[in-house]
């Protein structure tokens, strides 16, 4: 099969989903009271919303993953061919990992690489 | 240098570590046939035994004509910490020494708040009431465990 | 340091302390409540006392008036003392600064005894509900929908 | 804050042992084929609450641990949430500051839910219903219970005789006849 | 009520939030209630909210004989409540001046011990469940069952025995007894080791609590912190050894105390006292001496006029019964010296900064029972 | 060799030539879409109750043994217990996304489970850049954990769901980049059929010197956090976030969660086997004829699946013995140590493969 085995696969995913959410929802025991819809948060009243300003420690990390992601998906097609091409293509291959390597040490050196 | 024969040492102490423990775990997944200690317990409600001591609550000892030996004294009663033995009694007149004397009508025992703490079986000066190693005691009704410990219509035993 | 040394230093210290005899373990100190910190920072901070470690903090309510018994040890000297301070009023000094271990032990005195500590950080109720009325371990404490007296 | 104030209420009125309200459902003897099969999977799959107060905590511990296996049951999913669990068992003392809390947890519970009491305070307060100006003399004031079970701590058997109890009852649910346990129980209706 | 700040750094604008942690809650060890101030994963502010199992054991004394109140003290501290017990009737012993048989206070030494190795591990197990290692749990319960074995045959229950009463005990020690602790002690010999090669020496394990809530010597003394948490920043603070009781003048053994004071200390004392408690108890076990296993007291005892402290080890601390008495049956008003009151006082302290895994890693290390906090 | 193409080849001529082209594919579609979800559900309801039993083993005790011969029944029993349990979530979550995260997960699995060859030719979506999609559609069932955990609006979900975004963004790249990357160089090709047809001689975890043993295990690793299991279940860490990500989840929602971690499990141990442990092909042993003879007769499909448990297994037992990680550990897990690692294992790798050491 060729893609359209993702679409395929895309509807069963819904189907799937779908008839055991219905048959829950239409099946199953209800029951509501003043306190069933709160957020669970051990056993009190929350205090406020959780959709605040949340700080995330890994900011600089994401950057940081966004390039390494980039470069490595100019990778892949290399490695494919590496072994076809031979020196070249290790030597060229070679020369941007080392420059991947030296960014990544730049980072470690700034301290990028540690989560506050 | 240092820091780079150091960082190779961590990971490799690091991973010596983490496979010492997973050798633990594996040698007893591996030898699980031998070690296993469950005991599946509605299944060997048999065989399974309890050690003499064991507290589970208390009950009165009956024998073979449904005599007991409680004569209503309520230490027990005192001796409760927490009210769960309470004694219901009459006062009957001796009909030979003409004193008024205490008889057991009720021996009312609450289960659902005994601690088992075994202070009114120490108590007790007569050993009337024992603790007993009956331990399935799940009710779907709280009042079921509010017990009489004297059976109905026995008597005190006559010593 | 032997009890009776260790009541003479104390006693150097200032005049109106009351030295308790009968029916004690260890060196028992009453001092007047305004006394109370002087006290305490004597006890905590001269060399040869060196009470630093408080172990005990206990509110009791002596019927006429409240207080509190407070037990120290030196961890140096292994020496204890107690201290007692009396209130009519139902307000103390805080002594939570001088030792960190009263700020919880004075908010559960608070909580259930009813003694004010005046310069406390955070005095709220401990281990009861805010809403909760009276205090709990005072003698004439009375409850009649939470307490069934046996 | 309802609950505070209706238990205190019935404590008032109460002399021990209490009134007591029944967890509610079952009893009956014949159910149907779908009710088996659905009643089978909910007695079989009974995965409790995170929830111990004190020494009996230690007990449903041990029950969970090597030597009595309630996973044999399939219980041993304890869910830290009350949204996936399907049974409390109350394993400890309830004060009333922890009341509501409870009353929070069984509420945010999903349908269909259970209640085991475990050990003397949670039946009836223990050795805690006298004298005690903070403990609530009896689990069964703020929540329905399906099974009680004595002891102080009980023993692991103990905990799961109760448990198999619990199937037991489980297992003669009509379902659609079902009454939710917790209507009127605040009214104190008998369910 | 949450404040928003600058940060610095990054220039973004985050909200400081809070949350509940506790009462139900997979780490609060019961119902420890801890209102956190959060900025991201960053822990600003611990406040403890206690009181969820405050079940109000001093007032109850109060209305209690004192051969009652012992069963009482079980409840406080679970864990060990054989010591609890010896604790109050230890304190009632020596304010009535009854001198007990040897034979009792090397049974209530071995006993508190094996008390001491149960809570040990079972802190040890749960520990290992706070930091994810969930296998630790079955490890420690394994062996645990085999102490509630002995407690069963000799005090008739397996937690909260109420063993001892003022005078004594409330049973001889069972036949098998010494046969059973030897057979426990050969044992755990072999498991302990195992303990420490699963979660001690585990990198992960150790990463997690090197540095991990740092506790000074002056901090811990100033709070009060006694025990295994305080020995875990070089303070010398057993009791056993300070003010012996019982049998522990006669017994030789060694005083665990580690320099850190972190998390990783706090642990590692405990799983070297396992070790000493074993000790005590080989010491012991062979040499009971015979002899009575009570004393006769009178049915009600009423303790003289005065004030009374005795202070014992628990597993968790120095535990403290403070009595002061009327001349009554019952204690004109009785304290409960709970160390982990004094532990969880310092716990904002030491948590400041640190992160939400931190946090469950700290209360770990402290080992809170929360009955015994609450009382 | 059993081509399985033949066989599907077969099914489709036949069913040619009885109805037409359209009622053909959608007839083809209901099979394998049957087949697929029947396989899935099977899946996630035998993994469930062997991680239960193996579990129950590490631990001296025997875990679910009563519903049915040896408790086989127990994933049944709780899958329709879930089905019939109350559906609640809070009034203040985002309804929508709330809804949608359990999609995510699943459709994400279902997908990758498309690309796996079971066999020789029975590979429902055989792409020639298999590999490639799969790492592209593993990462997708993470953006499920990340909605489920906002949409929730609890704050432990909310922890939860941002630890998983800090996972996320390291160990994709490990993962990629090392081991994957590493086996592509030796392999040659991202189809996932081909690379295992290149292990003929030879799995390439033995033939590929040191390096390729570097990248199993990194991958292991990587693939142990993609999962989000112990030691890097940060996501719904019990002990920290109660139940994490999805503690507002009831029911079968939740089910889907817990069914997704399973499959994802399966997943990473199926591109672990595909990569590394050549496939389906059966174990050979070199000069040993007659046993490998004997180890042709078993169908691929067989020996697809004994290698994933074996792999699965291996993470089950990570899963008992270790502790949970910290997240700023975790970061620092990948950049100071996997990628410095993955990258010069590449450099090497590439330098094997250049000089034709491979054997």
């Amino acid at each position: 099969m060729g893609s359209s085995a993702l679409v395929l696969f895309f509807i069963v995913g819904v189907f799937f989903i779908g008839i055991a959410v219905s048959v829950a929802a239409l099946f199953a025991p209800r029951s509501s009271n003043s306190q069933k819809l709160d957020p669970w948060e051990c056993g009190i009243k929350p205090f406020g919303d959780a959709w605040i300003q949340f700080k995330v420690g890994y900011y600089l990390f994401a950057i940081i993953y966004l390039i390494f992601d980039v470069e490595v998906v100019f990778l892949v097609p290399w490695a494919v061919v590496m072994k076809k091409m031979g020196t070249v293509a290790f030597v060229e291959a070679l020369i941007f990992l080392v420059i991947l390597g030296i960014g990544l040490l730049y980072a470690w050196n700034k301290k990028a690489l540690k989560w506050e | 240098m240092n820091a780079v024969i150091n960082y190779f040492s961590e990971i490799i102490g690091g991973f010596k570590t983490l496979l010492q423990g997973m050798g633990i775990t594996g040698k007893h997944f591996f030898r699980a046939h031998k070690e296993i200690i469950t005991q599946q317990y509605p299944d060997n409600r048999d065989t399974l035994t309890f050690e003499d001591r064991y507290r589970a609550q208390v009950y009165m000892e009956h024998d073979e004509n449904n005599e007991h030996r409680c004569d209503a004294c309520q230490t027990c009663e005192i001796a409760c910490p927490n009210g769960s033995i309470e004694i219901i009694f009459d006062r009957v007149v001796d009909p030979e020494t003409g004193k008024k004397k205490k008889v057991l009508d009720k021996h009312i025992y609450h289960l659902g708040m005994c601690t088992l703490c075994n202070l009114c079986v120490l108590a007790c000066p007569t050993e009337a009431i024992k603790m007993s190693h009956e331990f399935e005691t799940a009710v779907y009704d709280r009042s079921e465990l509010t017990k009489a410990l004297n059976k109905p219509g026995s008597k005190l035993k006559e010593s | 340091m032997t009890n009776s040394e260790l009541q003479v230093l104390v006693s150097s210290w200032m005049d109106d302390l009351e030295f308790i005899d009968e029916g004690v373990q260890y060196l028992t100190v009453t001092v007047p409540k305004e006394n109370l910190r002087d006290l305490m920072f004597k006890l905590r901070d001269d060399s040869e006392a060196a009470f630093d470690y408080m172990f005990s903090l206990t509110a009791v309510d002596w019927g006429k008036n409240r207080g509190m018994v407070y037990h120290l040890e030196s961890t140096k000297y292994r020496h204890i003392i107690v201290v007692h301070v009396n209130t009519e009023d139902e307000t103390l000094d805080t002594i939570s600064d001088i030792y960190p271990t009263a700020i919880l032990n004075e908010r559960e005195a608070y909580d259930l005894m009813g003694i004010k500590f005046t310069g406390h950080p955070d005095l709220r109720r401990l281990f009861l509900q805010d809403d909760w009325v009276g205090h709990p371990l005072r003698k004439d404490y009375v409850d009649e929908a939470n307490m069934i007296v046996k | 804050m309802g609950v505070k104030s209706d238990m205190k209420n019935k404590n008032n009125q109460d002399t021990f042992p209490g009134q007591v309200i029944p967890g509610g459902n079952g009893g009956n003897i014949v159910v149907g084929v779908l009710d088996q099969i659905i009643n089978w999977s909910r007695s079989n799959s009974l995965w409790p609450l995170y929830f111990g107060t004190s020494c009996c905590a230690i007990e449903m511990m041990q029950t969970g641990a090597a030597r009595h296996d309630w996973s044999r049951f399939g219980m041993e999913v304890a869910r830290p949430t009350p949204r996936q669990a399907d049974v409390i068992v109350i394993a400890g003392t309830i004060t009333n500051k922890m009341a509501p809390v409870l009353r929070k947890l069984y509420d945010q519970m999903a349908e269909p839910k259970y209640v085991v009491a475990m050990g003397a305070c949670a039946v009836s307060g223990g050795p805690f219903y006298y004298n005690s100006y903070s403990v609530v003399r009896g689990a069964d004031h703020i929540i329905p219970v399906d099974v009680y079970v004595p002891g102080c701590p009980p023993r692991p058997e103990s905990l799961l005789d109760a448990m198999i109890k619990l199937q037991e009852k489980i297992k003669t649910f009509h379902n659609s006849k079902r009454k939710n346990p917790i209507e009127g129980f605040d009214e104190g209706k008998v369910g | 009520m949450t404040t928003t700040e600058i940060d610095n750094k990054t220039g973004l604008v985050t909200q400081e939030y809070k949350i509940n942690m506790g009462p139900q809650h997979p780490a609060a060890h019961g119902v420890l209630r801890l209102v956190l101030t959060l900025d991201g994963e960053i822990i600003e502010k611990v406040d403890p909210d206690l009181g969820y199992i405050h079940r109000g054991i001093e007032k109850m004394t109060e209305r209690d004989t004192y051969k009652q109140i012992v069963h009482l003290t079980d409840r406080l501290d679970y864990l060990s409540s054989h010591i609890n017990n010896e604790a109050v009737c230890l304190a009632v012993e020596n304010a009535l001046e009854i001198e007990v048989p040897d034979r009792v206070k090397v049974i209530r030494t071995i006993i508190a011990e094996l008390t001491r190795l149960a809570s040990h591990q079972l802190w040890w197990g749960v520990m290992g469940m706070d930091i994810g290692a969930l296998t630790t749990f079955m490890y420690a319960f394994r062996d645990r069952e085999l102490i509630n074995d002995i407690m069963e045959e000799t005090c008739g229950t397996r937690l909260t025995m109420n063993y001892n009463k003022p005078g004594g005990l409330m049973f001889d020690i069972h036949p098998n007894f010494q046969k059973r602790v030897k057979e426990f002690i050969k044992h755990f010999k072999v498991s302990l080791p195992e303990y420490n090669t699963l979660l001690s020496g585990n990198v992960i394990f150790k990463k997690r609590l090197q540095g991990i809530g740092y506790m000074s010597k002056e901090d811990a003394i100033a709070y009060g912190v006694s025990g295994p948490s305080a020995r875990g920043s070089n303070i010398s603070c057993d009791v056993r050894k300070i003010h012996p009781y019982s049998a522990y003048d006669r017994v030789d053994f060694n005083e665990i105390l580690m320099e850190g004071g972190d998390s990783y200390d706090r642990y590692m004392v405990r799983m070297k006292e396992m070790e000493e408690s074993m000790k005590i108890i080989e010491q012991l076990v062979d040499n009971i001496p015979e002899g009575d296993f009570e004393t006769k007291t009178a049915a009600v005892l009423k303790l003289p006029k005065g004030e009374y402290y005795q202070k014992v080890e628990s597993a968790r601390g120095e535990f403290g019964v403070f009595i002061v008495s009327d001349g009554k049956k019952s204690p004109y008003r009785m304290k409960f010296r709970s160390p982990g009151f004094a532990n969880l006082s310092i716990l904002d302290k030491i948590s400041r900064g640190h992160k939400i895994a931190d946090l469950v890693a700290i209360m770990s290390s402290l080992d809170f029972v929360i009955p015994d906090i609450d009382r | 060799m059993y081509d399985f193409s033949k066989m599907t080849g077969a099914i489709h001529d036949w069913l040619s030539s009885i109805m037409p082209d359209l009622g053909v594919i959608i007839t083809e579609w209901v099979i394998i879409g049957l087949i697929f979800l029947a396989f899935f559900a099977l899946l996630g309801l035998v993994l469930v109750y062997a991680e239960r039993r193996i579990a129950g083993f590490f631990q001296f005790r025997l875990g679910p043994n009563r519903v049915g011969p040896f408790g086989m029944f127990q994933t049944v029993a709780d899958t329709v217990k879930l089905l019939l349990k109350e559906l609640v979530g809070t009034d203040r979550a985002d309804k929508f996304l709330y809804n949608l995260a359990p999609f995510f997960l699943i459709i994400a699995a279902l997908m990758a489970m498309a690309a796996i060859p079971y066999g020789l030719g029975l590979t429902a979506y055989n792409v020639n850049i298999g590999l490639f999609f799969m790492m592209a559609i593993s990462s997708i069932g993470v953006i499920g954990i990340l909605l489920a955990g906002w949409a929730s609006n609890n704050k432990y979900s909310m922890i939860g769901a941002l630890r998983s975004g800090a996972v996320i963004i390291s160990y994709e790249l490990s993962l990629g980049l090392s081991s994957v990357l590493a086996m592509i160089l030796l392999a040659g090709t991202l189809n996932m059929n081909e690379i295992v047809m290149s292990q003929q001689a030879g799995w390439w975890l033995f033939r590929g010197h040191i390096p390729a043993i570097i990248a199993f295990i990194v991958f292991i690793i990587t693939g142990t956090a993609e999962t989000n299991r112990v030691p890097f279940d940060l996501t719904e860490a019990e002990s920290e976030l109660g139940a994490g990500f999805h503690a507002e989840y009831s029911g079968i929602k939740f089910a889907f969660f817990f069914l997704a971690e399973f499959v994802n499990m399966f997943i990473i141990s199926a591109i672990a086997v595909t990569v590394f442990l050549g496939g389906w092909l059966p174990i050979h042993i070199p000069y040993w004829e007659g046993f490998n003879n004997i180890m042709d007769y078993i169908p691929g499909p067989i020996w697809f699946m004994i290698k994933t448990s074996g792999v699965i297994f291996l993470l089950m037992w990570f899963r008992w013995t270790f502790p949970r990680l910290r997240i700023d550990q975790i970061l620092t897990l990948e950049w100071k140590y996997l990628l410095p690692i993955s990258l010069i294992n590449l450099i090497l790798m590439a330098f094997i493969v250049m000089m034709g050491w491979v054997f």
